[in-house]
C-alpha cells in the first residue's frame, strides 16, 4: 500500500509531463486544447483549492501568536482584522449594485474601497521603497574591486546617465577624460613608475582635449563621446549578448530539469 | 560489448519516433510546422538520457566546483554555531514555474543539512500550493536523516500571495528573528532587492539562486554567493550527487555545445547567403506553428 | 471641512503610505502595524480574487453552466481538477494526506511538459535564429553582430559544468563573465530608473493630497508620525538604559 | 580630511535615504527649479515613426498589462499613444490582460475625453474589452480567433452589434499591435504567441526593468522599437505633443481646434528623475573614493 501511495504520484507526474508536451505535436484537437488552455486552467483551479489551506494556515499562525502571547502578538490582531474584513467584503457584504463576483472591480463596492485606499497605497509604497534601497545598494556595492565589478559599475552608471536628459548635457571633454581614466585604471598595474604614469595620464588628457578643440567636437560630437549614444550601444550590443547567453543557459537548465522530472528521476518534490 | 549495446538501445525509441514523424504515417497525425522544435526536443532529451545511462554504468564525470553550492553547508553550519535560524525563501511564483520546482527541490537538500546540524529552519511561502510541496519535501528530508522529531509543520508556513506584502512579511521575519543564513532560491521579481538588502543589513550569510535574469544583479551585489541562471537549475542535481543526476548535467553541457555549433552554422549560412553560394532563408527553418490545430 | 468615504479613504491612504515609508528610519510600530495590515488585507484580497476570477467561472462555470454563467459550455473534463482540488484539501486529514501528492505530481509534471517546449522555442531556437548576421549592412553593424556572437558563445562557455575553467576554456569563460557583468550593470541601471519613477509617482500622490480639499491629509499625518516616532525612539532609549542599569 | 572620507564610506543608510527623498521631492514641488532639454532615444523614435506611418482609419490593438503599482511609468505612455492615434483618426481596440488593467484603460480613456480634444465615441472610434483570465492563453486566442475570446465589449454590448468590430476576426485584421506591460504576460508573450507567428507589427511600452529582457526582440525587429520606462514615456510624449500642436495648426479634422493641448505628466517628472540619477552617480563616486582610501589604509 505504501509503495502504491508513493508510486502513484510519480506515475501521474510522468504521464502528465508527456501528455502536456505531446499536445504541441500531435494533431488531435482535444489534446491540443488541453495543452493550450485546460492544463493551465486546471492548475489555477487546484491552486484555488490550495488557497483555502493557505488561509487556514494564516489564521492558525496568527491566532496561535495571539493565544500564546508570542513576541509582537499585538500586531497579529491587525493581520486578522485586515484578512477578515477583506473576506467579508469579498463574499458577504457587497455595497454596490452589481452582482457578487464582478463587484470586486466595481468602484462603488466596499471591497473596491479597501483595495483602493488600503491595499493599493501599501503595495505601491512598498514598491517605491525600492528606490531608496537601490540607492543604498549602489552606494555600497558599486566599488571598483576588480575588473568584473568595474564593468558592472561602468555599464550601470552609463545607463543611469544616458537614459535621462542630463546625460545629453555632459560635454565631450568629460567623456574623453572618463575614457582615459578607465584606460589608465586598467593599465595601472603594468606601469610601475608613478611619475611616468601620472604624467602620461595628464598628457593624454590634454592631448585629447586639444584634439577635440581643433576638430570642433563641441559642435558635432562623435557618437563615441556622447553618453546617450554609448548607452544605446551598450544596450544593443554587449548587454544583448549577455542577455542572450543567459537566456539560452536558462532554457537549457529548464530543459534538463523538466526532462529529469518527466522521466521520474527528480522526485524529491513529491517527498521521495 | 554488453554495455555498449545498452547505451545504443536508448536511441531506438527516438529514432523510431523520428522516422514515424518523417513519414507522418497516419494522415496528419503530427502537427505540421513544428519540425524543428520536435527534432530539437527529441535530440536534447536523447543526449541527456545517453549521458544519464553512461553515468549510471559507472563512468566517472568531472564536475566543476561551484562555490555557492559549497557554501550552503558552511552557511547552515555557521547558523547552528550562532544558535540562529536558517531562513529559506522559495520565491514568489507558483508551482507551475520550473524555478519554483527547482527551489523546492533545493529546499529538500537544505532541510537535510539543517536536520543533520539540528539548526532551526524557517520557510515562509508566498503560494499555498508551494507551501504544501515544501512541507512534503522538508518532512521527507528530516525523515531520511533520521530526525523526524525535529520536523514540525509550522516550519513551513504561508505568508500571503501578494508580491510586496510577502516581501514586507519576510522582511519582518528577518528583522525580528535575525536568521544567520538566508537562502533565496526560486523565481524572484522586483522584491529581490528589498529582501537582499534587508538580509545584508542584518548581517546574514546570503546565498541566492534564480533564473530571473533581471534580478540577478541585485543578488550579485547584495548576497555572498549567487547561482546564476543555468547554475541554479543544475544545483538540485549537483546537490543530490547521484550519478544519474550528474550525468544529466553532462548531457546538458553537450546540448549546449550543439547550440553553439548551431549558432555558428546559422552564421556560416548567412555568410554563404551573402556571397551568393547559397540561397536559404534561415527564418523558414525556424517557423513555428502553435494554433492551427485549434480551429 | 468635508467628511465622506472618499476623504476617510484618502486619510487612510496617506497614513498607510507614510507608515511604510517610516521603515526607512528603521523598524518601528507604524511599520510593523502597516506590514501586518498589508499581509492580512492582501491575503484576503488575493483569496477573493482567486475564488471569483478563477475557481468560480473556470470550474463551476464549466460544470454547472446553468447556474454559473461565465460564457462556457458544459465540459466534463473539468471534473478532474475538481477531484485534484479536493485531494489537495484532504491534506487536512492526516490519513488521506498522501492524496495531495497526486495533485502536486500533476502540477509538477504538467509544468515540466509545457515549459520544455516553450523554452526550447522562445529561448533557444529563436535566439539562435537571431544570431544570423546580415552582411549587407554597414561595417560597424557587422562588427556589432560579431561582438554579440562572441559574447553569446563565451557566455555559454562560462556555463559549462563538466569542464574545468582552465586554459582556453578558462580564458573564454572569463570573457563570457565580462559580457554577463555588462548585462547585469545595464539591468541595474534600468532598475534604478524604474524605481525612481515609481517613487516619483508615490510622492506626487502625497503632494496632491496635501491641499485643503482633503483636509491637509499629508502634512497633518506627517507631523503626527514624526512626533510619535520621536516619542517612541526616546522611550526605546530609556528602556535600553534601564535594561543596562 | 582622510578621516572624513573614510567615514563617508560607512555612511548611515538613512542619510542616503533622506538625500534621495529630497532629490525627488524638491523638483516635484517646484518643477521650474531645473529645466532640462529632453533627448531622443533611437528606440523611442522607431516607435513614433512606426505609429506615424499608419493611415487614417487603420486599426490598432492596444493591450493593457500593467497595474496601479507601475502606473507612474507606463500610464503616461498609454495616454500619449491614445493622443497620437486619435489625432491620426485611427480606430483603437483595447484589451486587458491583468486584473487591474481595465481600470487603467478606463482612466486613460477618460483622461483623453476630459481634454475634450477629440470627438470620440465608444463603439465607433474605440472599444474596450474586460479582463480575461489566462495570460498568454488569451494572447494565443486573440492571435487565432478574436471572437472566440471576446463575445461582448466592456459595456456588455455584443460585438456583432458594434460597427467598429466589423471585419475583425483575428490578430491579422489589425494593422498594428501595441503592448503596455509591466511583467508577465507582457511583450515577450505578444512576440512569441501572436505577432511573430502571425506577422503583425508590434511595439511595446514597458517598465524600465523589463527593457533588458526585451531588447533582444527589439534588435531582431520583432518589436518595432520600445518605450523604456518614464524617460521613454517623456520622450514619446514630447514628440506626440509637437505633432499635435503642428496638426492643430494645420487644421486637422480630428482635433478640436478650440482646446489647448497640455503637456503630458511624464515630461514634468523628468527633472526629478534626472536629479535623482545624478545624485546616485555622485554617491557611487564618493563611495569609490572612500573605498580607495580605506584600501590604502589597510
Amino acid at each position: 500500500m505504501n509503495f502504491f501511495k508513493r508510486q502513484l504520484a510519480i506515475v501521474v507526474m510522468s504521464t502528465m509531463g508527456f501528455i502536456a508536451l505531446s499536445g504541441y505535436f500531435i494533431n488531435w484537437t482535444t489534446l491540443r486544447n488541453f495543452t493550450d488552455k485546460d492544463a493551465t486552467n486546471f492548475y489555477m483551479i487546484i491552486a484555488g483549492f490550495a488557497a483555502f489551506l493557505g488561509c487556514l494556515n494564516l489564521l492558525q499562525l496568527h491566532l496561535q501568536k495571539i493565544a500564546y502571547k508570542k513576541e509582537n502578538w499585538q500586531y497579529s490582531i491587525f493581520t486578522l482584522i485586515g484578512f477578515i474584513i477583506m473576506i467579508i467584503f469579498g463574499f458577504i457584504y457587497n455595497g454596490s449594485e452589481v452582482d457578487m463576483g464582478p463587484h470586486l472591480k466595481d468602484d462603488k463596492s466596499a471591497f473596491y474601497w479597501m483595495y483602493n485606499y488600503i491595499y493599493l497605497p501599501l503595495a505601491s509604497t512598498m514598491f517605491a521603497l525600492l528606490a531608496f534601497f537601490v540607492a543604498s545598494a549602489s552606494y555600497r556595492a558599486f566599488r571598483i574591486r576588480n575588473f568584473e565589478a568595474t564593468l558592472l559599475l561602468i555599464s550601470g552608471v552609463l545607463l543611469m546617465l544616458g537614459r535621462v536628459p542630463i546625460g545629453a548635457l555632459i560635454p565631450w571633454w568629460v567623456v574623453t577624460i572618463m575614457f582615459t581614466s578607465i584606460f589608465f585604471a586598467i593599465i595601472a598595474s603594468k606601469i610601475l613608475n608613478r611619475k611616468v604614469f601620472f604624467l602620461s595620464y595628464v598628457f593624454s588628457n590634454i592631448l585629447f582635449i586639444i584634439l577635440g578643440l581643433l576638430l570642433d567636437w563641441s559642435l558635432k560630437t562623435p557618437a563615441i563621446l556622447s553618453i546617450p549614444a554609448i548607452q544605446e550601444w551598450i544596450m544593443a550590443v554587449p548587454a544583448t549578448a549577455g542577455a542572450r547567453a543567459i537566456m539560452i543557459g536558462i532554457a537549457l537548465g529548464i530543459v534538463a530539469q523538466s526532462y529529469r522530472i518527466m522521466t521520474g528521476r527528480e522526485r524529491s518534490i513529491l517527498g521521495d | 560489448m554488453v554495455s555498449k549495446f545498452k547505451i545504443d538501445q536508448i536511441f531506438i525509441l527516438p529514432f523510431l519516433l523520428l522516422v514515424f514523424y518523417a513519414f507522418n504515417f497516419l494522415h496528419n497525425f503530427f502537427v505540421l510546422g513544428n519540425e524543428l522544435s520536435f527534432f530539437t526536443i527529441l535530440f536534447s532529451c536523447a543526449i541527456i538520457e545517453f549521458f544519464i545511462r553512461k553515468a549510471k554504468n559507472g563512468d566517472d564525470i568531472y564536475m566543476r566546483p561551484i562555490s555557492a553550492m559549497q557554501a550552503m553547508e558552511e552557511a547552515v553550519g555557521r547558523a547552528t554555531e550562532m544558535g540562529n535560524s536558517v531562513l529559506y525563501v522559495p520565491g514568489i511564483s507558483g508551482l507551475d514555474e520550473i524555478d519554483t520546482i527547482s527551489g523546492v527541490i533545493i529546499l529538500g537538500h537544505i532541510a537535510g543539512m539543517t536536520a543533520e546540524y539540528e539548526a532551526d529552519l524557517h520557510v515562509p511561502c508566498c503560494v499555498p500550493i508551494v507551501m504544501e510541496a515544501a512541507r512534503e519535501s522538508c518532512k521527507e528530508s528530516y525523515l531520511k536523516k533520521g530526525r523526524p522529531d525535529l520536523y514540525n509543520d509550522s516550519m513551513v508556513h504561508y505568508v500571503t500571495d501578494d508580491q510586496f506584502a510577502y516581501a514586507a512579511g519576510v522582511n519582518g521575519i528577518m528583522l525580528r528573528e535575525k536568521p544567520a543564513a538566508v537562502f533565496y532560491q526560486g523565481k524572484f521579481y522586483a522584491e529581490s532587492l528589498l529582501l537582499a538588502e534587508t538580509g545584508s543589513s542584518i548581517g546574514a550569510i546570503q546565498i541566492a539562486g534564480t533564473g530571473s535574469s533581471s534580478q540577478i544583479p541585485f543578488f550579485v551585489t547584495a548576497c555572498d554567493y549567487v547561482l546564476i541562471g543555468e547554475e541554479f537549475y543544475a544545483a538540485s542535481a549537483y546537490l543530490s550527487g547521484s550519478p544519474e543526476m550528474i550525468g544529466s548535467i553532462k548531457g546538458q553541457d553537450y546540448v549546449k555545445l550543439f547550440c553553439m555549433i548551431f549558432i555558428l552554422f546559422v552564421v556560416i549560412v548567412s555568410i554563404f547567403n551573402y556571397l551568393n553560394f547559397l540561397s536559404i532563408d534561415i527564418s523558414n527553418i525556424f517557423k513555428i506553428n502553435i494554433m492551427d490545430g485549434l480551429k | 471641512m468635508v467628511f465622506n468615504f472618499e476623504i476617510i479613504g484618502i486619510w487612510f491612504l496617506v497614513l498607510m503610505t507614510l507608515s511604510i515609508l517610516s521603515y526607512l528610519y528603521g523598524d518601528n510600530p507604524f511599520y510593523k502595524a502597516s506590514e501586518h495590515i498589508f499581509v492580512g488585507v492582501s491575503a484576503g484580497y488575493i483569496f477573493a480574487l482567486t475564488w471569483w476570477d478563477q475557481v468560480w467561472p473556470n470550474l463551476f462555470g464549466r460544470l454547472f453552466p446553468n447556474y454559473v454563467q461565465a460564457g462556457f459550455d458544459f465540459n466534463i473534463i473539468y471534473v478532474i481538477p475538481l477531484i485534484l482540488g479536493i485531494f489537495m484539501l484532504l491534506r487536512l486529514i492526516p490519513s488521506l494526506s498522501w492524496l495531495a501528492r497526486i495533485s502536486i505530481g500533476y502540477i509538477v509534471g504538467m509544468a515540466a511538459g509545457l515549459k520544455i517546449y516553450v523554452f526550447i522555442n522562445s529561448n533557444i531556437l529563436m535566439q539562435i535564429q537571431n544570431s544570423a548576421i546580415d552582411f549587407s549592412k554597414s561595417g560597424f553593424e557587422i562588427f556589432n553582430h560579431i561582438l554579440i556572437l562572441v559574447g553569446v558563445i563565451s557566455g555559454l562557455v562560462y556555463f559549462f559544468f563538466s569542464k574545468e575553467h582552465k586554459g582556453v576554456i578558462g580564458r573564454v569563460s572569463k570573457i563570457g563573465i565580462y559580457f554577463l557583468m555588462i548585462k547585469f550593470g545595464a539591468s541595474f541601471g534600468f532598475a534604478v530608473m524604474g524605481r525612481i519613477s515609481l517613487l516619483i509617482g508615490r510622492f506626487e500622490d502625497l503632494i496632491n493630497y496635501s491641499i485643503e480639499d482633503y483636509n491637509y491629509a499629508t502634512p497633518v499625518i506627517f507631523t503626527f508620525m514624526i512626533i510619535s516616532l520621536l516619542i517612541w525612539s526616546l522611550k526605546q532609549k530609556d528602556n535600553t538604559e534601564d535594561y543596562k542599569g | 580630511m582622510k578621516n572624513y572620507i573614510l567615514k563617508l564610506g560607512n555612511l548611515d543608510r538613512r542619510i542616503i535615504f533622506l538625500l534621495i527623498g529630497l532629490s525627488v521631492l524638491i523638483p516635484l514641488i517646484n518643477p521650474n527649479l531645473v529645466d532640462l532639454p529632453l533627448g531622443q532615444d533611437r528606440n523611442t523614435k522607431i516607435v513614433y515613426d512606426s505609429i506615424s506611418e499608419l493611415n487614417d482609419g487603420d486599426r490598432v490593438l492596444i493591450s493593457f498589462a500593467y497595474g496601479a503599482s507601475t502606473k507612474p511609468e507606463v500610464h503616461p505612455m498609454a495616454v500619449g499613444l491614445l493622443n497620437h492615434l486619435f489625432t491620426k483618426g485611427i480606430k483603437v481596440y483595447i484589451v486587458s490582460l491583468w486584473p487591474e488593467s481595465p481600470i487603467m484603460a478606463e482612466q486613460a480613456i477618460s483622461a483623453i475625453k476630459e481634454s475634450q480634444l477629440f470627438d470620440i465615441k465608444d463603439g465607433i472610434d474605440f472599444v474596450m474589452f474586460d479582463y480575461k483570465v489566462g495570460g498568454f492563453v488569451v494572447i494565443k486566442g486573440i492571435a487565432d480567433n478574436f471572437r472566440d475570446i471576446y463575445q461582448q465589449d466592456k459595456n456588455g454590448i455584443s460585438i456583432n452589434d458594434l460597427p467598429i468590430m466589423e471585419g475583425i476576426y483575428d490578430v491579422k485584421d489589425f494593422d498594428f499591435v501595441f503592448d503596455f506591460s509591466a511583467g508577465v504576460p507582457g511583450n515577450a508573450e505578444w512576440v512569441q504567441y501572436a505577432c511573430d507567428p502571425k506577422n503583425v507589427p508590434l511595439s511595446s511600452g514597458c517598465t524600465s526593468i523589463m527593457v533588458t529582457d526585451a531588447i533582444p526582440y527589439v534588435e531582431s525587429g520583432q518589436l518595432k522599437g520600445i518605450l523604456a520606462g518614464m524617460p521613454g514615456a517623456a520622450e514619446y510624449e514630447k514628440m506626440v505633443y509637437d505633432f499635435m500642436v503642428k496638426e492643430q495648426n494645420n487644421n486637422n479634422k480630428y482635433i478640436n481646434l478650440e482646446k489647448d493641448i497640455v503637456k503630458g505628466k511624464a515630461y514634468a517628472r523628468m527633472s526629478a528623475q534626472s536629479i535623482a540619477h545624478l545624485l546616485m552617480v555622485l554617491f557611487i563616486i564618493i563611495g569609490n573614493i572612500a573605498y580607495y582610501f580605506s584600501r590604502k589604509e589597510n
